[in-house]
């Protein structure tokens, strides 16, 4: 197990590297970039070759490159020239990273609360109406692109109704005192009720937008997987037992049931980050998603190549989790036999 | 290997397993024909598909011109509302609504079908690559493939997309084609490895028949089953992706050819006082979306051998 | 009176839009208290569906079940599924085929012997624990108590099976059904289960149905053997008998078509031609006929009924118009 | 007061387009006065406004900022030596209350005003003047990219260390309250340029403390030192409190012992909400109490909906540019002609523009000095446009035609549809178009700065009011984005610029200027002047006292909620 993690860390490395790579050539050779942006409209032929060399963006693209290494390792990714100027893409990423993952989590949690239920529900009553209505809901639920649906949630509940604000994590006049930079968190730790609620109601919405996708894939999966332990010959094994439903559910179906779940689980929350994008710009929610956003719109390429990389990390790592997680549940895997593929 | 990939190889194996003649096909297709869902969903795709084609016909005026921009005065948010003519109106600029949807299907169609088959050539090429000749090509063809599959993808297309220097139409169908490439790579070298060791390319090897047409005649084919599958869903995803590029201002600029995501994209900052320009292509996009998904969630389920219950 | 009686049971499979397919076609039989019965035949003649019925194991929907099966003067048929779940297991114990697919890979051993126990003997997961221990050492498993916290994939097969059975017996049921025990298993293997089983019921009493189509298992410890072809009882005969004197075609075939190592030189063997596929329904004449090598043209005409044989000693029923002459296998020594 | 607008804008429709929009201009800011006044009578001090901006600040030191998200923060903190009268871009008194000059207009004297202290409670007085002065001068390293000091360069050019000449000398203390800057040559945006907002008062001591112009390039791009970002010091009538990055929040808190009147709010929150729709939706949903440039295609349902919108007298200019570099035909006077007359701006304004956009004829709007309506106007005639192309020989024409993606700019509300209006009408005179479009920071502005263009779409937002901000900044260097350097006029026309904004006589430098539009639109034609559109702000009903800017210079400590 040990040796499967430490390779698969390697592995991770050896991504992100081979990325970066990628995206510093690709964002390098194309035009515009720092010095569109900080020059703006006052820009002149003659000032843009000033600053182009005061950047050093005019020598070979691996000088640069392995300058930006150097840094990189220090931690220092660049400064930010279209997402918050003159911050450094690090900070920016640190910053948003916690509302970000707020965010992701809530969406997470309401998928699986919802979804896994509705799977089982739905396989147990195959064929039923139940069944035919979530099975196509949830093929909608994919169907409809997330920021038009992220759109009419903010439409209907937060400007027609007004039970939820529209945009950002939180009002700016409760001056809520920062620690952990996860507000929800933060709120409940200084005793700030206020706050915490308000962040909540923040991300209520963002998130229902973001766990439409996730659910159905996951409602999906739940009942597939339930549909194929149901039929396997130790459930007939425990019926044979005249063991009660409720046990039969919980030891025998669900535990087995649950395994392709989880793994669906984990992509999902990775894929997450792409779906924040849309909804975060939607519901200007300043997390990863608007800064990619804003950095692919106003080409700032220090914060893009830091935010893709750390999203690519992130999946990885995830993704990293969840085959642990396997371990966990499935004894085939956990005494080794199995592996790690 | 990611729980992603191993997903993708499970899948993969799974219908090719099934996949195994023109018997089991035949039994799909029975099942297939009493599906509603498939029959839904093939409904959907067909009557997509014929409008798609017949939309220049179709469309009652050219959709690049802005016949009624005299009816659009922007300041007082005055956007041509339906008239004689003109049963949808006309966009923000005064063009017509219908002929834009109509010729919309067109080139969503386009963006759909291209983005799939780039995305499957690629994925073709890469997953034979890798699943034929094993080996080192093998490791390095999965290398690069993970190393894409380790983004998520519709982030993978909008960095894609954003990082050509001119957008176009051309680049956010690419941008949206290369996110499959390796789905698809990875589709067919995991069923292509299942074939690998199934009992009829074994005997082919033992009665001596060359490697290449063991991989072109036996496997390969015997492989196409989920990549099949995969194709339909890919291109529901395309198309909806193609909208988020649109949304993200990464679309294609040029309008007088429209297409549902463009156009949807577009009606974002009129769609509260307007939501009509923006409700037209959203709900086509989504009709259509999940008429792909439908047809492909019954191929799928059609072709799994477990679903015969 | 019989521990259990099946009377002219029936079940018929209905998929929407498919012929209906009579798995099941008025099969009766009974088992003593303590008695071994065998149901015989090939894959697909319904002998496996019969168990199931039995147990109240076949799948919700779809399935038709007619005629009855008494357990204990108790109709089982007729039970609710409460009352049927309390039967199982408590009275009822069944064992299967695939060991491997038929334990539950993510429970330990040792919980998925406890939890029959506090299901139906009420007992604490301690309690449990420790008989659970010892059943595993009555079925034959080293060293039970390390056992009870593995988990299947950790077992060999033929562990496995012993668990099983352990399972099956946990309750010191009245009446075991096992469906094709030993099939997945390794011929030496087979020959250990089949022993631990033979001893089991001896010790406690269990009536067993021992679902087969491997007639050597049959000769090794049923008393009463029950030969079924097409969802019907073709011969029912005591063991010896059976072996002695087969009458139906179809069971002659059967034996005839094992190999024998004292078969004189020369000798070929003469298995049954042609396969189930190519059965008539049977409410047009002799399922078997179109196979059979004694086939008359009643037999395509007229269903044969089951009727005892007339003028024997021993007391057998036979489903044939035109049964193997007596003479035949006389001399013959047994399996 | 909308109604009354209405009614206002109403009566007078019959006097033609251009008037009415003069006129409801002027009513637009009147009505800021009005609301300013019932402001002051209901003075209902106190309460916290949250107004949503665009972006979130740079820093807050504005001396190295460029963006509007800065200044329209730095502005509420700070305060210049002269400031614009609210609403308009005329100079009036600031931090000093008067000042004079030489008839050379060399040497000016600056009095100071008494009683003004920084935020860190240090003086203000002819030191702390001087002291910003020099400061500015004497930028070093970093300091002097563009990038970081591109106000300083463009308007005085260069440091002490005398690698480009600056227009700045030397700022000597005469007294306390006096200060007398010496400039090294006359120009007409001396002294207007010291109310950018770049060239406010800072406080020395809390510079010094968090050593303000330790700037580093990193990158890149520019680190800024602890001033900039977190210790801004001035004499405003706000004091910097917090900004909470991880919100996008900047805190404003009222300076209590302002020398002036002291605001009416407790508190001012900008609050930065990228995306325009949810900027609005904000506004709706109470979660905001403003926001700035609402788009036009909302003003009339934000009206609707009860809120205020205050419209900016439009302080800016959109041209269609016309390269001289790659075209031969384009050096062609007539082509030129022909394509201005293809343009139907009428029709353009009418459809894509905001009420009170008006169709330029000068390069720059008409409350700038020089500007004259009696300049060549070329009224939209498909016809004699293309006569005149077949005069030129050019019949069919083709050119590359840039526009960007990707932006808005309060001259160019939605620049594809603008994009596609001028096509259709450049097309309708059998031109054909090579069509280019790119991202506004991803390629577009690089290659029309190159000059690649053949005809683009850009325009100038004003920054004070003088002709030399906004045809100095496009045509003094004849290396410019439309190549004027390769066309014979080219070394010409930028000579005259220079001339006319050294001229120190103020009724000779309007003559020039106005002699100049008039040679731009007959002779030269570099770029057809376009449209002239009013940007706006928005703010929910029961705020008051908030006078738009033409040069989106806007004072909270005016601003109430009513």
């Amino acid at each position: 197990m040990l040796r499967y993690t430490v390779r698969r860390l390697l592995q991770l490395v050896l991504v992100v590297v081979a990325l970066s790579l990628l995206l510093f050539a690709w964002l390098r050779s194309l035009p515009g970039g720092p010095v569109s942006a900080l020059l703006g409209e006052r820009a002149t032929p003659a000032l843009r070759a000033q600053l182009t060399a005061e950047l050093g963006l005019d020598q070979p693209i691996f000088v640069q490159y392995f300058k930006f290494l150097g840094r990189a390792l220090s931690g220092d990714f660049g400064v930010s020239t279209g997402v918050q100027p003159g911050d450094s893409a690090m900070e920016i990423f640190l910053q948003r990273f916690p509302a970000t993952l707020e965010l992701s989590v809530l969406a997470i949690l309401i998928a699986v609360a919802v979804g896994i239920p509705l799977g089982y529900l739905a396989a147990r009553r195959r064929g039923g109406v139940l069944d035919n209505l979530s099975v196509v809901g949830s093929l909608i639920g994919v169907a409809v692109p997330v920021f038009f649906l992220a759109f009419v949630l903010k439409q209907v509940f937060a400007v027609e109704l007004g039970w939820f604000p529209t945009t950002g994590r939180q009002e700016g006049g409760l001056d809520a005192t920062r620690v952990t930079g996860f507000f929800v968190l933060d709120g409940l730790i200084t005793r700030e009720w206020d706050a915490a609620w308000d962040a909540v109601k923040h991300l209520i919405l963002p998130a229902i937008a973001l766990s439409s996708i996730p659910f159905s894939v996951i409602f999906r999966i739940t009942r597939a997987s339930v549909l194929d332990v149901l039929d396997e010959d130790f459930v007939r094994t425990a019926e044979s037992k005249g063991l009660t439903t409720p046990v039969i559910r919980r030891r025998h179906v669900l535990r087995n049931a649950m395994l392709p779940v989880v793994t669906t689980i984990g992509l999902q929350t990775g894929a997450l980050l792409a779906g924040a994008v849309l909804t975060e710009k939607v519901f200007a929610f300043p997390g990863i998603g608007q800064a990619l956003a804003i950095g692919f719109e106003r080409r700032d390429y220090p914060v893009l190549l830091l935010l893709i990389l750390c999203a690519a990390g992130v999946f990885v790592l995830v993704n990293l989790a969840v085959d642990l997680s396997y371990a966990v549940i499935d004894p085939r895997i956990r005494s080794g036999s199995g592996g790690g593929r | 290997m990611t729980a992603r990939t191993d997903k993708i190889d499970k899948l993969a194996q799974h219908t090719a397993r099934s996949d195994a003649g023109v018997s089991l096909a035949a039994a799909a297709w029975r099942r297939l024909r009493r599906n509603p869902v498939f029959l839904l969903g093939a409904a959907i795709v067909v009557a997509f598909v014929v409008l798609a084609l017949l939309a220049p016909l179709l469309a009652p005026h050219d959709p690049a011109e802005p016949m009624l921009g005299d009816q659009v005065v922007r300041a007082r948010n005055e956007i041509p509302p339906s008239q004689p003519g003109h049963p949808l109106g006309g966009d923000q600029v005064g063009r017509d609504l219908l002929s834009r949807l109509l010729v919309g299907a067109q080139q969503t169609l386009l963006v759909g079908v291209l983005a799939t088959l780039i995305g499957l050539a690629g994925g073709l090429v890469l997953g034979t690559l890798a699943g034929a000749l094993s080996g080192w090509v093998d490791t390095v063809v999965m290398r690069v493939v993970d190393v894409m599959l380790s983004i998520p993808g519709l982030l993978l297309a909008v960095s894609i997309g954003s990082l050509f220097a001119q957008p176009n139409q051309y680049t956010v169908i690419l941008a949206v084609a290369i996110v499959q490439i390796p789905v698809f790579a990875r589709l067919l070298r995991g069923s292509m490895l299942a074939q690998r060791h199934s009992d009829h390319v074994l005997a082919a090897r033992a009665l001596g028949v060359r490697e290449r047409a063991i991989v072109f005649r036996h496997m390969l084919p015997n492989s196409l089953g989920p990549v099949i599958v995969q194709a339909t869903l890919v291109l529901a995803i395309a198309i909806i992706e193609a909208a988020g590029l649109s949304f993200l201002g990464l679309g294609n600029p040029d309008d007088r050819l429209p297409e549902w995501g463009q156009m949807l994209g577009q009606a974002q900052n009129v769609i509260d006082s307007h939501p009509e320009l923006a409700f037209w292509p959203a709900g086509c996009i989504v009709v259509v979306a999940l008429g792909f998904t439908l047809v492909g969630e019954s191929l799928r389920e059609a072709l799994d051998p477990k679903s015969r219950r | 009176m019989a521990l259990l009686e099946v009377r002219d049971l029936k079940v018929e499979f209905r998929r929407r839009g498919e012929e209906p397919v009579r798995a099941v076609d008025g099969v009766s039989f009974d088992v003593q208290p303590g008695q071994t019965v065998g149901l015989v035949g090939e894959s697909g003649c319904g002998k496996s569906v019969t168990a199931l019925t039995i147990m109240g194991l076949l799948p919700k929907r779809g399935p038709h079940v007619s005629g009855s099966a008494r357990f204990d003067a108790t109709e089982l048929l007729s039970l609710s599924d409460r009352q049927m779940r309390d039967r199982r297991g408590r009275d009822l114990g069944m064992v299967f085929q695939d060991p491997l697919s038929s334990l539950n890979p993510v429970v330990p051993i040792g919980l998925q012997v406890t939890e029959v126990l506090e299901r139906h003997r009420g007992m604490s997961r301690r309690q449990a624990t420790v008989e659970a221990a010892d059943l595993l050492d009555k079925v034959g498993i080293p060293d039970p108590r390390r056992r009870l916290d593995e988990y299947p994939h950790q077992l060999s097969g033929g562990m496995r099976q012993r668990a099983l059975i352990a399972i099956a017996l946990a309750c010191r049921p009245r009446l075991l059904i096992a469906d094709e025990p030993t099939t997945a298993l390794d011929v030496t293997i087979q020959a250990q289960i089949l022993a631990l089983l033979a001893n089991l019921v001896r010790d406690t009493e269990t009536a067993l149905i021992m679902i087969t189509h491997d007639l050597g298992v049959v000769a090794g410890l049923c008393d009463e053997v029950n030969v079924l072809y097409a969802g019907r009882v073709v011969e029912r005969a005591k063991r010896h008998d059976l072996f002695a004197i087969p009458r139906h075609p179809y069971t002659h075939g059967l034996l005839s078509s094992i190999p024998r190592l004292d078969a004189p030189r020369g000798d070929r063997l003469s298995p049954i031609t042609g396969s189930v596929a190519d059965n008539i329904p049977w409410t047009t004449g002799c399922a078997f006929a179109p196979r059979c090598p004694n086939a008359l043209d009643v037999c395509v005409e007229v269903t044969p009924e089951m009727t005892d044989d007339v003028g024997v000693p021993d007391n057998r029923s036979l489903r044939c118009h035109n049964p193997v002459e007596r003479a035949k296998r006389d001399g013959e020594a047994l399996v | 007061m909308v109604q009354s607008r209405k009614v206002r804008t109403g009566r007078l429709a019959a006097v033609g387009l251009s008037a009415v929009l003069v006129l409801s201009a002027c009513a637009e800011s009147q009505r800021g006065q009005n609301d300013q006044g019932a402001g002051d009578a209901t003075a209902k001090a106190g309460g916290t406004m949250t107004f949503a901006t665009e972006g979130a600040p740079k820093l807050f030191d504005p001396f190295f900022a460029t963006d509007g998200a800065t200044f329209r923060t730095s502005q509420q903190i700070f305060e210049g030596l002269v400031e614009f009268k609210p609403g308009t871009a005329e100079v009036e008194a600031g931090l000093a209350e008067k000042w004079e000059s030489t008839p050379d207009g060399k040497q000016w004297t600056f009095t100071l005003r008494k009683g003004a202290k920084f935020h860190d409670g240090t003086e203000f007085n002819a030191d702390a003047a001087c002291y910003n002065f020099n400061r500015w001068y004497n930028q070093k390293g970093a300091g002097q990219s563009p990038a970081v000091t591109g106000y300083w360069q463009d308007n005085f050019g260069g440091f002490s260390d005398g690698a480009k000449p600056s227009l700045f000398k030397s700022c000597t203390v005469k007294d306390p309250q006096t200060a007398v800057v010496e400039l090294t040559s006359y120009t007409s945006k001396f002294p207007d340029i010291l109310g950018l907002p770049s060239f406010a008062m800072q406080s020395p001591t809390a510079m010094k403390q968090h050593n303000a112009d330790n700037v580093v390039q990193q990158g890149d791009s520019f680190v800024y030192p602890a001033y900039g970002q977190e210790h801004p010091s001035g004499t405003g009538p706000f004091k910097f409190s917090k900004y909470d990055k991880a919100n996008g929040t900047v805190e404003l808190v009222r300076n209590e012992d302002y020398w002036g009147t002291k605001a009416l709010l407790d508190k001012l929150i900008l609050r930065a909400i990228p995306d325009e729709t949810a900027r609005k939706q904000a506004l709706q949903s109470g979660d905001v109490q403003g926001y700035d440039l609402p788009s036009p295609a909302d003003w009339d349902q934000l009206k609707k909906d009860g809120h205020k919108l205050l419209i900016r007298p439009a302080f800016n200019v959109m041209y269609l540019g016309i390269g001289q570099k790659n075209n031969a035909k384009l050096r062609d006077l007539k082509v030129r002609q022909a394509i201005a007359h293809a343009i139907d701006r009428e029709g353009l304004i009418k459809q894509q523009y905001p009420e009170g956009a008006k169709v330029a004829e000068n390069l720059y709007p008409d409350t700038v000095s020089g500007w004259t309506a009696d300049v060549q106007k070329y009224e939209y005639n498909p016809e004699k446009a293309k006569t005149l192309l077949a005069e030129a020989g050019a019949s069919n024409l083709e050119v590359t035609f840039y526009w960007p993606t990707e932006v808005t700019r309060p001259y160019m509300p939605n620049p594809r549809d603008i994009f596609g209006f001028i096509r259709g009408n450049l097309e309708a005179i059998g031109m054909k178009l090579n069509v280019v479009s790119k991202p506004w920071n991803g390629g577009y502005l690089e290659d029309v700065d190159q000059a690649k263009a053949d005809v683009f779409l850009l325009g100038w937002n004003g920054d004070y009011n003088t002709p030399d901000n906004f045809i100095g900044n496009f045509f003094s260097d004849p290396n410019n984005r439309f190549a004027t350097g390769s066309a014979t006029w080219g070394a010409q026309l930028s000579a005259e610029i220079k001339a006319a904004d050294a001229e120190p006589d103020t009724n000779k430098r309007k003559a020039m200027y106005e002699a100049l539009n008039k040679k731009l639109k007959a002779e030269y034609l570099p770029a057809i002047p376009v449209a002239h559109s009013p940007p706006a702000l928005v703010t929910s009903a029961k705020v008051s006292g908030l006078v738009p800017s033409p040069l989106t210079d806007e004072r909270f400590h005016t601003v109430s909620l009513g």
